[in-house]
């Protein structure tokens, strides 16, 4: 296998691993954002530890696959197991320097909507589809120091408004979260099906990056459902190493995150 | 004596079957062992609002659930963090008239199709929802243990879920003028609470991931312990540290291996995986929901029905396949 | 990562006598073994806060209060519940400008002589003091822990405790209406926590009455273990349910064998009464305690040489007599 | 040794034990009131558990004698060990049914000062000895469904009105809890080494229930500091009973608290 033969999926893992620095406290979700916590640990990160909401600090990768963070393997070893409030309490008291969320819909402000979609856009009076709601992330977007997003790239997902903020980015832009009293943090970064995306530091609006290997910025823009902002620069992302590879296809040897074996 | 709840001494038939004998000797000063069906019927009133599924993906009791569900309870209130499709089965099986919850779904797999089909269809009725995240759940249980009206705190700002649950106040702190959402206090009428063995009197031992377990059995106004094993109150007494919640606080203690099938139970048994994937397929339609409903909850009859139906191979699969022995701890003087 | 301190991985002088080879052959990533002499030079600044005897009664770091006074420290603030004779000590010795507490004194014995003189005629110097109730000292830790400005409750409410600090705000609750105590947050610059077993990167054990140990562990912004014994991390992984507080916010761990005598440490060793009565006795007047504090703490020029002065048959004599092991915990899967 | 051979802190002990019904929860300190709560776990109220504090729940005996609550036996065989918070979270959500504290000053409506003791009654300002202060008393004394004080009875020790509240009784009479918003409770009995009082429920102010065997009524007016009401037939506190006396020296056997060996 070359290192230009990955999945989507797996390049999503890699730029996510990046956003990682080393010795960081990191709020670990399942799926993509937990093999990119492993990677990290294990190439540039080695003393990234991970907080899960259910309770768990670790430091070491799981010896067995994990469906779910509370699945045996993720506790034994463990270096802390305790309760809820205590994870959220590190959040809070501003311990946790990154945390990773996933959504059905962000706008361009990075406010993820993981709760109500609307029928009629913008309008959840009438009607609307129900998507599982919060869980941690909520938490995670009002409390850690930055967080970034994960995101299937596609127009009805990317909005100029979120039907309903589950998640807060920034708001309506400049001094929102500060306004509405958000002790710090705001999303850094989104990576998609398509590329990687960050935040004006200005305008706290979203702009373009970089692009996947082999995505047009025309693509992304017709993906995105309002005038996309473009760095002045787009650079390309970097694809995945054969060593990147070979880690997170052993921490996934069925691909059941990243190639579409669920 | 507290108002809420208090078991006379009792021993009930489930008692028999349990690997600690002292609890037939009648040497134990209360004995609160009940039947499964018996905790349920007794502590689980049409219209009660009930926690369960403190834990997150594991420790979930879902025989307490079904049997629930058998019992044909009605009404009630739901409270949870995430509930990894339970919340979905009891909500399909209509039971359920309301559900205070940050995450109602899958875990695996996403979508929970009856929370979507009551919701967005009303079907089989109308259900009502009060968006939390998982820290302001876990923050409003926090507050009925402590008991106070509400605790502070700064996550929820600027999101949905604060703007449209009038449940929620925004007020500056009157020490630093920042802006903090107070969280009301949720006492829930009874916490369903899957543990690794519990003794006779309501002591027990919980180990592994917590979530907000201890928060929902010192908030509930009773508290009922579904045990993979009953054993000697020395045991548990034999680690204080290591005890979930006063034994005084515990109302029932049912012995009930496997109760947390399909969810793990750490150090005891493993995710059964397929089950969750089973159960998203055969949701995805009423119809379908229904026949998966018949064949897992009604028919079997009860939960030593439901084991059956597993199977012993199913089982001996899903036990522990590892020892992992914490380091040995000296409470001597 | 956090601003709070972060030690360099360092082998020193202490880390050689620790029972646990690994952290000589260095295949730990972060060891954050110092000498007491290092942790209280580099985390005990002059004007520096300090949480301490967290355990109430037992696990009184007494050794690092010891060192603490033989470096000369000064204008510290001491914040603890109660401070079985500790706090009395220090103050004594001239380190204190501000005691944060809700009890000073000896247990055993009643009055903390050296408070009492500094209180009623500021001797060896003025003392300021700042009275709490143990809830209420507990809760200031807690809304620190939490990372909220305050926590509200019902204790202190009519109290002088509450009407004569003004730290404390009285509220009516935006919700009910009663009126609530709001407690404001209290942050230590540094907890000295006593605790049975460390590893030299945080990792640590502690068993028996934690009393606010947790919550001043996590509200601190910086955290020196000190260990009766240093294991390797595997044994502190092997049931991190008793973990104290993660690694990552540990400072320093000092391996302080006896460190808690006079005052118990469950599994290790007992209380030493004679040590309070004897203290009781010789704090009774300034140049008693001047005569004490030279031949106990001055003296002995480390905790090595309070440990020979103690002598190996009194030591002896309080070891822990019987074994109390708890029950076997399987964290297999 | 005859049933009428007891020390003054024996009668209170057994008097104490009294005040303890069958199954409660008590909140339990250290000296006289742990004797008490042994004593009616021996007798009347088996099923009466103790909470302690530094964060021990136990519902037997400890093995050894104990000095302080931390001491190593009163560990060994606990019900529950934890943080001061939850045993502070239990006081709080009206769980305790009763709890017991000591003290150096006490008034007419029984609220108790352990923390400074002016040298001109009633002005702090010109002077005071320091005690030790309130540990868990003001909670016990604000949060438990009711409390019980023991005293040495001494007429500077019995004021018309305590210099400082450390742990409020009935405050200034009738109403005054509920005023100052406390959510329940107040003593229900002061047991001194001269007698036993209760509260009259109207005024709340104190009065003499029962003298000891042998202190007549007008002893105790001469050790009270105002005109102390008496109930319209006060009766005679009932004396330990031999096995009252044979447990309490099972528990004591120095006589460190209840013997004056101290």
């Amino acid at each position: 296998m070359v290192s230009s033969d990955y999945t989507p999926a797996e390049l999503m893992v890699a730029a996510a691993a990046r956003e990682i620095r080393e010795g960081e406290v990191v709020f670990v979700g399942m799926r993509l954002p937990l093999l990119a916590f492993l990677l990290a640990k294990a190439t540039h990160a080695p003393r990234a530890v991970g907080l899960f909401e259910n309770g768990v600090l670790r430091d070491r990768p799981a010896s067995e696959f994990l469906v779910t963070m509370s699945d045996g393997p993720n506790v034994t070893d463990a270096l802390w197991c305790t309760e809820m409030c205590e994870i959220m309490a590190l959040l809070q008291r501003g311990s946790v320097d990154l945390g990773f969320i996933g959504g059905a819909q962000v706008d361009r402000f990075g406010n993820l909507n993981t709760s109500y979609i609307a029928r009629t856009p913008g309008d959840l009076s009438r009607g609307f589809t129900r998507l599982p709601g919060s869980g941690g992330a909520c938490d995670i977007a009002s409390l850690a120091k930055r967080h970034v997003l994960i995101m299937t790239h596609e127009r009805r997902r990317f909005v100029p408004r979120v039907d309903y903020i589950t998640s807060p980015g920034y708001g309506d832009g400049s001094g929102w979260r500060n306004r509405v009293g958000l002790p710090r943090g705001g999303p850094s970064a989104v990576i998609t099906t398509l590329g990687l995306f960050r935040f004006d530091p200005d305008s706290q609006e979203i702009f373009l990056a970089s692009t996947h290997p082999g995505i047009t910025i025309q693509a992304v823009k017709t993906e995105t459902g309002w005038p996309l902002r473009v760095a002045p620069s787009v650079t390309v992302t970097p694809p995945p190493t054969p060593e990147d590879l070979r880690l997170i296809r052993s921490y996934d040897p069925q691909g059941f995150w990243t190639r579409g074996k669920e | 004596m507290r108002s809420e709840g208090d078991p006379q001494p009792r021993l009930t038939e489930s008692e028999r079957g349990t690997p600690w004998a002292g609890a037939r000797k009648g040497i134990l000063s209360m004995v609160k062992i009940l039947t499964l069906a018996e905790a349920i019927g007794r502590f689980v009133p049409d219209g009660a609002s009930v926690v369960m599924g403190t834990a997150l993906e594991c420790l979930v009791p879902f025989a307490a659930g079904h049997e629930i569900i058998r019992k044909g309870k009605r009404d009630l209130t739901l409270i949870g963090p995430i509930s990894d499709i339970l919340f979905d089965q009891l909500i399909g099986a209509g039971c359920v008239r309301k559900v205070i919850a940050a995450w109602v779904g899958n875990v695996a797999h996403g979508s929970g199709y009856n929370f979507r089909r009551a919701l967005e269809e009303g079907s089989p009725h109308p259900l009502e929802v009060e968006d939390h995240s998982n820290f302001s759940i876990a923050l409003a249980l926090e507050a009925a243990a402590f008991g106070v009206p509400y605790l502070p705190t700064k996550t929820l700002l600027g999101s949905d879920i604060m703007t449209r649950n009038p449940a929620f106040k925004v007020e500056p702190c009157p020490f630093t003028g920042e802006l903090l959402v107070l969280v009301p206090a949720l006492e829930p009428d009874v916490a369903l609470l899957q543990v690794q063995r519990a003794d006779p009197e309501g002591g027990s031992h919980l180990w592994g991931p917590t979530g907000v377990t201890g928060a929902a059995a010192r908030a509930a106004k009773h508290v009922v312990l579904l045990a993979e094993e009953i054993v000697a109150p020395d045991v548990i007494r034999s680690d204080p540290n290591r005890t979930l919640v006063p034994p005084f606080r515990v109302d029932a203690v049912v012995h009930c291996p496997r109760g947390g099938h399909p969810s793990p139970v750490q150090g005891c048994y493993n995710r059964d995986h397929a089950a969750y994937t089973e159960y998203h397929q055969r949701s995805a339609t009423r119809e379908a929901f229904l026949d998966w409903l018949k064949e897992w909850v009604l028919e079997v009859g009860d939960h030593s029905g439901y084991l059956a139906r597993l199977g012993e191979a199913r089982l001996a699969e899903l036990s522990v396949k590892t020892s992992r022995l914490a380091a040995p701890v000296d409470y001597g003087f």
